[in-house]
């Protein structure tokens, strides 16, 4: 799979079709999990970075959002994002003032223990956070995860908004396969492990698979979820 | 109880956290056998909400009360507010969590034994024997266990800690567990983010199941519209800790300051 | 009143000792979240390294103490690295257990090389009784609170100010996230690990000095415990508090009570002030949130 | 064997829920069964009494597991908790002239009373904080038991208990550790069997509920208070029959045999064992109490021309104490019965590793 | 299976012996020359002809001053057929002592408690030098003597080994007008100033110490720092050249010791055989302290009771006991107490004379030789 400098590039697939598991071989976050890469490389910006540790990879440029939100409990907000730009040895006020512009509702709360915070804020809280770092590819794992459809739009936007801008590459992964289908230009789909399709967005969109496990539409458009009356047809592409 | 009777009233409920207001004023009521969702921006209080209803926090005023049915069927009317959460649940009310909080270690089949928590005789010496009546009554739950493994379809994993196990079937084993409970009132807190439709399509049908053939009512907080308005009876918004809607979905819908608030134009 | 300053001067440097001590416990606690068994063997090691370098080997003074914390970061890093990196991510009470075994191994391969006889030492700092305030006090008691307050006031700004502290904390609250805003999880252990080595030799010299170079350095290891859960397990100004307390209130006890109570007090200050703060006097409250 | 390998299935809840399902596990038990059979025939004296200390801490282990491994409350009050059960059996022996098989089940009531007290903070109390206020205990017990001059007999010597007498058997000088190692067999079979069956019931799923996610233990009905406090509770109680059979056995009581140190050697029992495994606590038991043994053994005959050496064979001994422990750990941090567990399943899978 | 071992060992194969040792625990500065003296003894024998020809076969393990460590060695003792135990704590000595009389087994202990030498109470248990309460009466009746002030402090370890004589220093103090006040020092203290003061304010003039070498020495060194006007006597386990060189001589200037077993700088004519033996191994007696004439001279004792159970041609524990009990004094060269051990039926007291010393620039100087209660 490769992701284009400068593009947003969308992966898709069901629960536990290693998803997270391919973000986090990228980030090289797979060790601290007991896990290894058993073959295969990572090249990014021309350098092969597949036996750099993680906090040499953040250093490079790439940023992961992890899923599950993971912010710093006992940190403050504040806190939170200066913990973010460690890497690049401190941080501006303008890097502050970037996220709080994008996210007022944490700029209300720069003083208060990030564990506290509510599931959406703390979503918030990790995507600034990434930020922080100033990326070069920013992946963020479903960074809509319990956000409120107004933000999610939001967030989809200012996505959009920092490839158009700062020409961030961005690969997210997400289960809103609408909305991400809406701002990536490309997508892949994972299915146990292994890519089963791909395409540009456009392409993905018109898949009738797709529409149907990924979209929620059915033939005649969008189905309402109190007529499902069934469990699971299973499918597909394996 | 009657179906459309009131179940769950919450009245003038306000929690503070020192000086940030999570819900101020809340008043509205679930009746017995509704769906009744509960929306609203991030931090507007959902979750919270849920919490004081299960004891988890206490709210600082307002009274929250559960009308449950005696063994007479008689009417008996219980204040949550003061009581402690396995109270609570001993009245039947049970719930699963926003961020998934099953026993990480346990096997889904102990998780799922565990909502027989209250069902069950706990005695020591029988225990630490074993045969006799433990293992009776051992056996006698895990046949309830089963049928909601079968509701659920958790076959594959009846032995699998549930720790290891993918997100979508956690939060179904987090449903589970309270299903176990043979609650009255299921509390859900986001049982479908992070899932895509298809999976959507499948714990709407579980909750749906759940309330039409037990007559369970449930209370719901979700973030994706679809899902709410297509399965709720009734719609309850919060924001900033204050109720800004409470009505059908299509009331709802329609409510100006829901829109502006939290559901945004093309939703 | 003689007496009774007399007494506090003693209580506050063994406090400002103890504070040292439990300040390399709360070092690694912070930013590892493991608990070090092995704090008091940190100390023995540090007091017999300067001991060696002193007087075997009869370095200068100054010489010999850079010679011991230069020991004391190999030590740390060594440790960090062979003992504890393997067990990132495994559960605290494993790692508990490996700072146990690593107490014991220490201990003995202290007693290898030097025996069970308390070594002689020179006197380091001078024990010219002084005259304050119509009692007569040893003048390395002075110093040795003076010491310990100006390696606490380092420390406690070195993380007040630096970015290190807040990665530090952002470590210890969750690993993976912490390697992705590149923070090398590694880098911070040994950092911990080599600090608290450093604090504990200090402790361990002064202590050495003011009584003498022997095993029973070690006894001060269990000591720690109720001063870091005094003060808070992770606060570092909750060493200093809880050191002082405990330094105090064991030699008030002794003077004006029963000694042998002396022994226990620690413990039952300890659990009145747990039974009001949970999580000590300046301890983070952990988050239970769903 | 090759319905081993392709999976178990049973046909009742009953069965499913036994201890034992295959072949393999039966034949196992057999083994074992008979080894502790054959054990006192085969061994000396000494190595016979050495597998009742064995035993005695078998009780001690399991018991601590229940209140660490199961129910996630850090003890380090062991040592403490035993001397309630030594002390409270010597005495009712000695001076109420109870008969001693009650004299112990008084002694594991009043440990699981001391136990339930002592385990009030961890109403409050969570983690390391819990765990150092456990430690307070052992402190204050050790110094009530080495103060109180009742714990001792009148000339300040230890208290010293008679040989035990059960109804009109007795123990005989001869045949000490022989009729010593059946009984202690007995206590210790039945305390595991005890552990095992708690943990088959709902009683003992709470006691894990609460390690795992004491909120969510809440949220669906399980009184974490109450909980916690008879996990303590039960958890003495075995701690208590352990204290109980090491003064009878021993035949004296002092506080010197109930430090803090102790309480070290059980934690590394079940922390090497296996937390959170009735067997883990029993090989656990077996490893620490063993090690030191085995260590004296051989090194202890080692270089016998080097004086040198020599004098430092005891110190030796110890860092090859601590290091066996690290290396342990390090190789296998979930203990000697994960170990087990993956010994077991590279057999039945062999010869499809993975 | 059965309980005990075979006492008697083969005719002429090596006689067993059992050293239970404190090398690594909390006793451990002194356990190390005490248990290396035993063990030279036994090689010094055994290189001299032995016991009639046979050799003493001794083994030492240490058990770091752990009880539930000592039962366990004992009992391998025991299985190995020893003849004679020679242990180290008065915690352990006390917790073996009815197995011990059970067994059969003489047992010498390093501790002088005074329970253990009636032999109503510890029929096999023989302690060879004078209780620590016979040393604390002495100390006491020195304390009369000098007569400085009427109270005294007695510090004790908190253990069983410090409170051993408590209670008898109490009720001879009583005589002798003097009242003494117990204080335990409680063990890893850092400093005695809590306790010193208290004596200071019963106005103690003495402060007697039960307890090893390290503490004694930091009482000494919180005197001299708060320039008390106070005077330690320190009781054997505390009283040696240990206590002053950790305390440094200016520190342990003044301070009395009664000690039992002749110093190094008393030299005794029994010290010539201990010298001889090490300078042999390239080390000193000087080099090694009292405490290893102390091991070598209490293992001598339970020598000379094997040998003469071996004459009257009965090596049993049994056997060793009665030869102890009746075979008359045991010469020490002047080493122990007044030069002599002897045992009787019924007391097993081995001696009762003790030297005073006083530091003197440095070193042990002797105050009195042989004093009795
Ligand atoms: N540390 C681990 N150890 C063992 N198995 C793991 C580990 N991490 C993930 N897995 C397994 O790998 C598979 C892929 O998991 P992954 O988290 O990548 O899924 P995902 O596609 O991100 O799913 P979701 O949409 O639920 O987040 C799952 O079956 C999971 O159980
Ligand atoms: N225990 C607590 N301590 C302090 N503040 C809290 C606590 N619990 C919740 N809050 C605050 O109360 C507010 C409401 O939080 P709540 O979790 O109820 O929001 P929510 O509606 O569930 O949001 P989301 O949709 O993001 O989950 C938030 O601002 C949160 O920070
Ligand atoms: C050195 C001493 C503390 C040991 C001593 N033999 C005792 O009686 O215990
Ligand atoms: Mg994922
Ligand atoms: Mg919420």
């Amino acid at each position: 799979m490769a992701i284009p400098e400068g593009k947003i590039v969308a992966l898709l697939g069901s629960n536990g079709a290693g998803k997270s598991t391919m973000l986090k071989a990228v980030s090289g976050l797979l060790p601290s999990e007991r896990g290894e890469i058993s073959d295969g490389s990572i090249m990014f910006d021309g350098k092969d970075i597949t036996r750099m540790d993680a906090a040499e990879r953040v250093r490079t440029g790439l940023s992961l959002c992890m899923e599950g939100r993971h912010v710093f409990e006992h940190l403050s907000v504040h806190e939170n994002l200066v913990a973010g730009a460690y890497s690049r040895g401190g941080a501006s006020t303008e890097d502050f003032d970037r996220v709080y512009t994008y996210f007022p509702k944490l700029g209300d709360m720069r003083a208060r223990v990030a564990g506290y915070l509510s599931g959406g804020e703390q979503q918030m809280l990790a995507i600034g956070r990434a930020l922080m770092a100033r990326p070069k590819l920013l992946m963020l794992d479903e960074p809509s995860l319990g956000l409120a459809p107004l933000l999610v739009q939001e967030i989809f936007g200012y996505i959009r908004a920092l490839n158009e801008e700062t020409g961030l590459t961005v690969l997210v992964v997400e289960q809103n396969a609408r909305r991400a289908l809406e701002v990536a230009h490309h997508g892949y789909i994972l299915e146990q492990g292994r890519i089963v399709l791909e395409g540009t967005a456009a392409e993905l969109n018109e898949n009738p698979d797709v529409k149907e496990f990924y979209l929620g539409l059915g033939d005649e458009g969008r189905k309402n979820y109190r007529q499902v009356k069934h469990y699971k047809r299973r499918k597909r592409w394996l | 109880m009657p179906e459309g009777e009131p179940l769950l009233e919450v009245s003038d409920v306000s929690l503070r956290f020192g000086g940030i207001r999570a819900l101020s004023d809340i008043s509205f009521t679930v009746r017995q056998g509704d769906v009744h969702s509960v929306i609203g921006p991030n931090g507007a209080g959902k979750s919270s909400l849920l919490n004081c209803i299960s004891g988890l926090y206490r709210p600082q005023e307002g009274r929250i009360t559960l009308h449950t049915a005696g063994p007479d069927g008689s009417r008996r009317e219980h204040q949550l507010v003061r009581a402690r959460p396995h109270q609570i649940a001993r009245l039947g009310v049970a719930r699963s969590f926003q961020n998934i909080e099953l026993f990480g270690h346990l096997t889904v089949l102990e998780n799922l034994m565990l909502g027989r928590h209250i069902h069950m005789k706990h005695r020591l010496l029988p225990a630490l024997v074993w045969f006799g009546p433990a293992r009776k009554q051992e056996i006698a739950h895990r046949e309830f266990v089963e049928e909601v493994v079968d509701l659920l379809q958790l076959q594959a994993y009846r032995h699998s800690p549930v720790g290891a196990l993918a997100y979508g079937i956690q939060k179904r084993v987090e449903l589970g567990r309270a299903l176990c409970i043979e609650p009255g009132l299921l509390l859900i807190d986001e049982p479908m983010a992070g899932m895509n439709a298809e999976e959507k399509e499948d714990m709407a049908r579980y909750v749906l199941d759940v309330n039409e053939l037990r007559g369970v009512t449930v209370m719901l907080i979700e973030h994706d519209m679809g899902v709410v308005m297509d399965i709720s009876d009734r719609v309850s918004v919060l924001d900033f800790g204050k109720l800004i809607g409470d009505g059908t979905p299509d009331e709802v819908r329609r409510n100006e300051d829901v829109v502006a608030a939290y559901l945004g134009a093309d939703a | 009143m003689n007496q009774f300053l007399n007494l506090t001067i003693y209580g506050l440097s063994e406090g400002a000792i103890l504070a040292l001590a439990a300040l390399g416990f709360v070092l690694i606690y912070k930013s590892t979240s493991v608990i070090n068994f092995a704090q008091g063997e940190f100390l023995l090691i540090g007091g017999y390294t300067v001991y060696a370098a002193f007087v075997v080997f009869k370095l200068p003074l100054v010489l010999a103490v850079v010679v011991g914390l230069v020991f004391a970061v190999v030590m740390g890093l060594l440790i960090e690295r062979f003992v504890l990196r393997p067990l990132v991510g495994e559960s605290a009470i494993s790692v508990i257990m490996v700072t146990i075994g690593l107490a014991a191994f220490l201990r003995a391969v202290v007693q290898m090389i030097f025996g069970t006889r308390p070594v002689s030492q020179p006197a380091l700092l001078p024990r010219t009784p002084v005259e304050v305030l119509g009692t007569t006090i040893p003048l390395n008691r002075i110093l040795v609170i003076a010491i310990a307050g100006v390696v606490l006031t380092a420390f406690t700004l070195f993380f007040r100010r630096s970015r290190h502290g807040i990665a530090m904390r952002a470590v210890a609250d969750d690993q993976q996230a912490a390697l992705t805003m590149g923070i090398s999880v590694r880098k911070i252990f040994a950092m911990a690990w080599a600090l608290a080595a450093v604090s504990a030799l200090v402790a361990g010299v002064l202590l050495g000095d003011i009584t003498s170079v022997s095993g029973n350095l070690v006894s001060f290891g269990l000591l720690v415990f109720p001063v870091v859960i005094l003060g808070g397990l992770d606060s570092v100004p909750g060493t200093i508090v809880g050191g002082l307390v405990i330094g105090l209130t064991a030699q008030y006890v002794s003077g004006y009570w029963d000694p042998g109570l002396a022994q226990i007090v620690p413990y039952l200050v300890l659990i009145a002030i747990l039974m009001v703060r949970p999580y000590g006097i300046f301890g983070e409250t952990r988050i239970e949130r769903v | 064997m090759a319905a081993i390998s392709t999976g178990v299935y049973f046909r009742t809840y009953q069965r499913e829920l036994a201890l034992r399902h295959t072949k393999a596990q039966y034949v196992r038990l057999a083994l074992v069964v008979v080894a502790a059979i054959a054990a006192p025939y085969l061994l000396d004296p000494y190595q016979l009494s050495i597998l009742n200390t064995v035993l005695i801490a078998v009780v001690g282990a399991v018991g601590l597991n229940i209140l660490v491994g199961f129910t996630g409350q850090i003890s380090l009050g062991q040592g403490g908790f035993l001397a309630v059960g030594a002390f409270t059996s010597g005495l009712l022996t000695m001076r109420a002239d109870l008969p001693a098989p009650l004299s112990i089940a008084c002694a594991v009531v009043v440990t699981a009373a001391a136990g339930a007290l002592f385990g009030l903070p961890a109403l409050r109390l969570k983690g390391l904080y819990l765990a150092i206020a456990t430690l307070a205990s052992q402190e204050i017990i050790v110094f009530i038991a080495r103060r109180w001059s009742f714990l001792r007999e009148e000339s300040g010597a230890p208290l010293s208990i008679e040989r035990l007498k059960v109804g009109g058997y007795e123990i005989t000088r001869e045949y000490f550790e022989f009729q010593w190692y059946w009984i202690l067999l007995g206590c210790a079979v039945v305390a595991v069997l005890a552990a095992r069956n708690l943990f088959r019931t709902g009683l003992g799923r709470s006691f894990m509920a609460v390690r795992d996610q004491d909120i969510a233990a809440a949220a669906i009905g399980v009184n974490v208070t109450r909980t916690k406090v008879v996990a303590f509770a039960v958890s003495s109680g075995f701690v208590g029959l352990a204290g109980a059979l090491t003064a009878h056995y021993s035949e004296t009581v002092t506080w010197e045999s109930f430090t803090f140190e102790i309480s070290i050697l059980y934690l590394a029992m079940i922390i090497v064992g296996g937390l959170g495994s009735v067997a883990g606590a029993v090989y656990g038991a077996f490893f620490i109490t063993l090690l030191p043994v085995f260590l004296n053994e051989f090194i202890g005959g080692l270089g016998e021309d080097v004086p040198w050496l020599v004098s430092r064979l005891p110190a030796i001994e110890n860092a090859v104490f601590g290091l066996v422990i690290i290396a342990f750990l390090l190789i296998e941090p979930r203990g000697l019965d994960r170990i087990w567990q993956r010994m077991k399943d590279y057999v039945r899978f062999w010869p499809f590793r993975y | 299976p059965g309980g005990g071992g075979d006492d008697a060992a083969d005719e002429d194969g090596p006689i067993k012996v059992g050293i239970i040792a404190d090398l690594t625990g909390a006793t451990g500065d002194v356990g190390t020359p005490y248990a290396a003296g035993e063990e030279a003894y036994v090689k010094w024998l055994n290189e001299n002809g032995g016991i009639d020809g046979r050799e003493i076969d001794a083994t030492v393990t240490d058990y770091a001053y752990d009880v539930p460590t000592a039962e366990r060695v004992y009992k391998e003792y025991v299985n190995d057929g020893v003849v004679a135990v020679m242990g180290w704590g008065t915690g352990d000595s006390e917790a073996l002592k009815s197995r011990v009389s059970a067994d059969e087994l003489p047992f010498m202990s390093a501790s002088y408690a005074e329970p253990l030498t009636d032999p109503e109470e510890a029929p096999y248990n023989f302690v060879v030098a004078p209780t620590y309460s016979d040393q604390a009466r002495v100390g006491l009746n020195w304390i009369a003597e000098d007569g400085k002030s009427s109270e005294v402090a007695l510090f004790h370890n908190d253990s069983p080994f410090g409170l051993a004589p408590v209670a008898d220093a109490q009720e001879w103090a009583a005589d002798l007008d003097l009242n003494v006040e117990p204080y335990a020092m409680p063990a890893g203290s850092t400093n005695y100033t809590g306790l010193l003061s208290q004596a200071k304010k019963q106005g103690a003039k003495y402060i007697m110490i039960q307890n090893v070498s390290s503490p004694a020495a930091l009482v000494a060194k919180d005197i001299k720092a708060q320039g008390l006007d106070m005077q330690i006597v320190c009781l054997n386990w505390c009283a040696d050249e240990l206590f002053i060189d950790t305390a440094g001589a200016e520190a342990a200037e003044g301070h009395v010791l009664v000690q039992p077993f002749a110093p190094v700088s008393a030299e005794q004519p029994g010290h010539d055989e201990v010298n001889a033996y090490l300078e042999e191994n390239g080390s000193s007696l000087e080099e090694e302290g009292l405490h290893f004439a102390q091991g070598w001279y209490t293992m001598h004792a339970m020598a000379e009771g094997i040998r003469a159970a071996v004459e009257e041609g009965d090596l049993s524990g049994a056997g060793i006991k009665e030869a102890l009990e009746t075979m008359g004094a045991i010469d020490t060269g002047g080493v122990v107490g007044a030069g002599e051990i002897e045992f009787s039926a019924d007391s097993h007291r081995g001696s009762t004379g003790t030297g005073i010393y006083q530091v003197e620039g440095g070193e042990m100087a002797p105050v009195e030789l042989g004093a009795t209660p």
